[in-house]
């Protein structure tokens, strides 16, 4: 039997549901004999592959990188899933949106001109540093998505249920509880 | 005040007349066209050329034809004037002099006026608003006092039911049902309220009333207040009209002066006072219950209903509201019988409606019609078609609550009914004429630009569903929607209609929901193709 | 006072005449979702959540403000009913800033509880994004507008319990905010007792004693209802 | 986000009394209050007659009328905001009201404004910064038979277009546009 091609991706978030994914624990290893990772900040491999059967996204879509991948990742995958409030909401990373039209310059300012302890400077590499998109946006606002998985982070039992009903066929029924936000 | 006292002020007014009068239009449309410069140049030119024993120059109300101002009416010789400039108004009096006119004349014999028929403007165009005894010289008061004289409340009750009189609000509710709730409701106080806060953009019907006969309305108020028992009126007017607050002022104290206002009305047990109260622009104070707390001084927010104001309105006393136009209506109903009144207009809808007439036709201006007239007789014969001879697209009626109905269906007969199975409404009568450049989805994101700056703000479906609509409908008509967007407004327009707390809520998506009923193509050729979701989650192991 | 029966969801109910159809459920144990109604003070039918649907009314009636009636035939959880809660959770969400990860309230709010329920699992329509403020200048709370609903708990119980008229709805629309006094910071109200009632009625993290951080915020409503009961019947029920 | 932490209190009602005793407006003010028996359900007619004597309503005023009527002051205020009619910052020498009723709209009253906002620099319910005209925009004035229609300075004027409005500003912007230049 095939292994099912799983792909993580990581946008604009703080990575705590891939630390959460790791909290899987035993589950891991029964997810590693029945999942092949194609794709994920936890696996080398540079260009998102073709042919990718279930796709977690973790974060928002801050910059433009976040909106080519998304487009690449919704051409290649079947079923994607947003994954943890920022995917699902924006959560903290869309609260610089809260400052206006200008959010983007001013978070940017914020963060390494004002709060810079050594060598203030908005860092600038073409091609390099993707510039940031005037308004931050969860996922589904930039392609469609099969599933939301929310929390911050969502807990390894709640990314359990969604991954076993997954590899079972079955479309995941959180429900209560299981969709809190936060 | 007595009736021998009410027909002498009659007798001595009608005495004082003269062989010719200018009747010049001083309602808002003509005033804004120098209509008031044109009326003080005659009065000059009369009183220059030694003609005050002839002529007589009144400032009526509402001539109807409001595109063509400044209008005056020359009497008896039947002819109206249009366009009349302050400098060329005193060729009028050569006309009277036997001389002629380069002046031009609007052709009465066009069925923008013969297919009028008057019975809220009945007065309007002929009295003076501004004298009460020229309201009293057409028969004025006088079915108050016959009321209060020879008919029990009841009595007067029985002949607005019998009338088949409907709320001119709108809605259409049955004014005399109304009348016998707020009757039968225990209480000791009682208020009688005119709802004078007409929101609609594109509607002045409520104000040329006002402006044109504001003692009509006192006077349905006062029969009403007769009728149900009450001794407190307040009229809530839009602060937007400067000139039919002023005369209302007036003519409340004039009508106090003599006693038809106050206490012991024609030496009945009738007291009834009635105050004014200016809005301060607030379209959802139209809502009787937002009408109330606006009233008492509080932010005009709706509460839901039951209780209705019938049983516990303002300050928890049953309070009947009614609309200028219905309230103006009262007075010939008494005075006629209430079946003269359902002799007119159709099974379901009795009497005639005022329309403020506007937008892409060529005669803009105040008509009323009996019920039952089709749309299509009042655009193309009476308004005359659109300008230019582009063809009409579709006929707004009921502003931001209403819809648009299509050309291809103006056939229609004019009554609540019909409009209400077409998804739009009658409304206050506000009708805007759309020709073949009007964007459809734009109308509808005009409205729910409307209905958004004006949300109160207590229900969360009209606060924010109206937001989301606005944005989804701009999304729409920049051309960046989605199918999935157009869902999306659709679910909301259900939504919002449904579960909203107050009618302007309620009623909010109308104009969306029947731009897309009839030109559902305007809305889709804009919209951007979906990626399709997924449907179903994939089997394990493909 | 007369008895009358009438049935919810099916289910036979009797109660007393003049309560509400939510007083009646929740005698009879019956959940309907509820936001702006609060034990103690009078209700505004302003969230929409407890929408009923009523057998011979074709709108859509709030339980709070609806009165029992003999043989009323009452559903309060029908598809079109849940639909309905649903987009209502939605669009609050989207109207203003709700991040609950970061909230005071986390775990312990009213909002938040009703999304889940309801099943949301994301909001369809655009966040708004609004700037609003956060108001830290009084001594023992700080109102934070960006989790605001609106519901007005906060200015019924400060004008009908503690009956200052500390609070108010201002402006209008989407522009309403709740304001005290002439919109000056709280911490210059002098209206203001400081009883924090405002803070035990809030149902989000909006209103919140200072000093609480992720998550630490409980709103202790029960106390409101004790002063009530305390007031109005004489008896005090801990 | 903004964060305003706290400043010392001060007791606003008496500063505001003591003020208001110099000032006739308020005399009038107060005259037109006991007219009304200092009721308050009269607070709507109150504030009315504080806008046409003071142009727009200040917190001083407020506070009066809140202290006059034994009112809170966050009733005074969310009536005053809640009506469109009330202004609570001054207005400009010059008032332009365009209406935006469907009539007015479907004949080109956006145009108009669109016109009007880019020649004076200012959108709709601002004033200019010399303080010379304030754009504003009403829902309808019910001119509808006459539309488009302006308000200039209280004047309706019919059938608008943007040339007409912009030649109807000419004189009241004189001075102000040299003392843009350079801006």
């Amino acid at each position: 039997m095939d292994r099912l091609k799983l792909a993580t991706v990581w946008l604009g978030g703080c990575s705590g549901c891939h630390m959460s994914f790791l909290d899987l624990d035993e589950f891991l290893v029964e997810l590693a004999q029945r999942v092949e990772v194609v794709y994920s900040p936890l696996v080398d491999r540079k260009e998102y592959p073709e042919g990718v059967d279930v796709c977690l996204i973790e974060g928002a879509v801050a910059n433009t990188d976040h909106v080519e991948l998304l487009e690449r990742i919704r051409r290649c995958t079947r079923v994607m899933v947003s994954f943890g409030d920022c995917a699902v909401t924006g959560n903290v990373t869309a609260m610089r949106n809260q400052l206006g039209p200008r959010n983007a310059e001013l978070a940017l300012k914020r963060a390494y001109v004002e709060c810079a302890q050594e060598h203030p400077g908005i860092p600038h590499a073409e091609g390099i540093v993707p510039p940031l998109l005037s308004r931050v946006m969860p996922v589904h606002e930039v392609v469609p998505v099969e599933h939301y998985l929310p929390g911050c982070p969502p807990p390894a039992d709640r990314i359990r249920a969604v991954l076993t009903a997954l590899l079972e066929g079955r479309a995941p029924a959180l429900e209560g509880a299981q969709l809190k936000f936060g | 005040m007595d009736l021998n006292q009410l027909l002498a002020i009659k007798e001595k007014e009608l005495a004082s007349r003269r062989p010719y009068t200018l009747r010049c239009c001083t309602a808002a449309g003509c005033l804004s066209a120098g209509g008031d410069q044109v009326k003080k140049r005659l009065e000059q030119a009369v009183a220059e050329l030694g003609l005050s024993d002839q002529v007589e120059v009144r400032g009526v109300g509402c001539l109807r034809l409001c595109c063509q101002g400044p209008l005056v009416h020359v009497d008896p010789v039947n002819e109206l004037y249009q366009k009349v400039a302050p400098e060329t108004a005193r060729q009028l009096l050569e006309r009277i002099r036997g001389g002629t006119v380069s002046l031009e004349t609007a052709d009465l014999h066009h069925p923008f006026f013969t297919k009028q028929l008057s019975i809220v403007l009945a007065n309007s165009g002929v009295v003076d608003p501004e004298r009460i005894e020229s309201y009293i010289a057409a028969d004025g008061y006088r079915a108050l006092h016959d009321a209060l004289l020879e008919m029990e409340p009841r009595d007067v009750i029985q002949a607005i039911a019998t009338s088949g009189l409907r709320g001119r609000g709108g809605a259409g509710f049955p004014t005399g049902l109304k009348w016998s709730t707020v009757a039968k409701s225990p209480g000791t106080r009682k208020y009688v309220v005119c709802n004078a806060d007409e929101g609609d953009p594109g509607a002045f019907m409520d104000r040329s009333v006002l402006e044109s006969d504001p003692h009509s309305v006192l006077e349905g108020m006062a029969i009403a207040a007769y009728a149900v028992g009450a001794d407190q009126g307040y009229i809530y007017v839009r602060a937007e009209y400067p000139l039919a607050i002023r005369r209302l002022r007036l003519a409340i104290e004039q009508a106090r002066r003599l006693g038809i206002l106050g206490s012991g009305i024609f030496g009945s047990p009738l007291n009834f006072n009635v105050e004014l109260r200016i809005g301060a622009g607030a379209f959802v104070c139209g809502e009787e219950t937002a009408l109330m707390a606006s009233i008492e001084g509080r932010r005009g927010t709706p509460r839901p209903r039951p209780p209705f104001p019938a049983e516990s309105g303002l300050w928890g006393c049953p309070t009947l509201i009614n609309n200028v136009e219905t309230f103006a209506n009262v007075p010939a109903i008494i005075r006629n019988g209430a079946e003269w009144f359902a002799s007119i207009g159709t099974e379901k809808s009795k009497g005639t409606k005022v329309f403020a007439l506007a937008g892409k036709v060529k005669n803009t201006g105040l008509i009323e019609v009996p019920m039952g007239t089709t749309l299509r007789t009042i655009v193309e014969e009476m308004g005359g078609g659109a300008p230019g001879g582009a063809r009409i697209k579709a006929v707004q009626t009921g502003g931001p609550s209403g819809g648009c109905v299509p050309a291809e269906l103006m056939d229609v007969e004019v009554d609540y009914e019909s409009l209400t199975r077409l998804g739009s409404i009658m409304g206050s009568g506000g009708m805007i004429v759309m020709d073949e450049t009007t964007d459809m989805v734009d109308v509808a994101r005009f409205f729910m630009e409307f209905c958004k700056d004006e949300s109160c703000g207590k229900c969360i479906p009209c606060r924010a569903g109206t937001v989301q609509m606005h944005g989804l409908l701009t999304r729409i008509l920049e051309g960046k929607g989605t199918t999935r967007d157009l869902a999306l407004l659709e679910e909301l327009c259900d939504m919002v209609k449904h579960t909203s707390l107050c009618g302007l809520g309620q009623t909010a998506p109308n104009p969306v929901l029947s731009t897309l009923r009839f030109f559902r193509q305007e809305y889709e050729r804009r919209l951007k193709p979906d990626r399709p979701v997924h449907p179903v989650a994939l089997a394990a192991g493909r | 006072m007369a008895a009358v029966t009438l049935t919810i969801n099916g289910k036979p109910v009797s109660a007393p005449a003049g309560a509400t159809v939510l007083e009646a459920a929740q005698d009879a144990g019956i959940r309907i979702p509820t936001l702006c109604h609060l034990e103690g003070v009078y209700d505004v039918g302003a969230c929409r959540l407890c929408l009923l649907e009523v057998a011979g009314s074709n709108k859509l009636l709030p339980a709070c403000t609806t009165k029992v009636a003999e043989g009323m035939e009452v559903w309060t959880d029908t598809e079109r009913l849940r639909k309905y809660r649903r987009m209502t959770l939605e669009l609050l969400f989207a109207e203003r800033n709700h991040v609950c990860s970061v909230c005071v309230s986390n775990g312990n709010c009213e909002l938040q509880t009703l999304a889940y329920e309801a099943g949301m699992d994301h909001v369809r329509y655009p966040y708004q994004h609004p700037q609003l403020e956060i108001d830290q200048t009084h001594p023992l709370f700080g109102m934070d507008h960006n989790r605001c609903i609106l519901c007005t708990r906060c200015v019924r119980v400060c004008w009908h319990i503690e009956g200052a008229g500390t609070k108010n709805v201002a402006g209008r629309g989407a522009e309403c905010r709740i304001i005290t006094d002439l919109n000056q910071p709280w911490g210059e109200s002098e209206t203001c007792t400081n009883c924090g009632k405002c803070v035990m009625a809030c149902p989000t993290g909006a209103l919140y004693y200072k000093g609480v951080s992720n998550g630490e915020m409980r709103h202790d409503r029960h106390k409101l209802e004790f002063i009530v009961t305390a007031r109005e019947e004489k008896q005090w029920i801990a | 986000m903004i964060v305003t932490l706290a400043k010392p209190k001060q007791k606003r009602v008496q500063e505001v009394l003591s003020r208001a005793a110099g000032d006739k407006r308020y005399k009038i003010l107060d005259a037109h209050m006991k007219k009304h028996q200092h009721r308050q359900d009269a607070l709507i007619e109150i504030l009315h007659k504080g806008q046409e004597l003071f142009g727009y309503l200040d917190d001083d005023l407020l506070l009066f009328v809140a202290q006059r009527l034994r009112l809170p002051p966050s009733r005074v205020y969310g009536v005053a905001t809640f009506y469109h009619f009330f202004q609570l910052k001054p207005k400009g020498k010059h008032t332009c009201v365009v209406c935006m009723g469907t009539a007015c709209y479907v004949k080109g009253a956006d145009k108009i404004l669109v016109a009007l906002e880019g020649a004076l620099g200012v959108k709709a319910g601002q004033t200019t910064p010399d303080g010379q005209v304030s754009v504003l925009t009403a829902r309808c004035i019910g001119a509808c038979g006459i539309a488009p229609a302006v308000v200039y300075d209280g004047t309706v004027a019919p059938r608008q277009t943007p040339e007409d409005v912009l030649a109807t500003l000419q004189p009241w912007l004189s001075h102000g546009s040299e003392s843009t230049v350079g801006d």
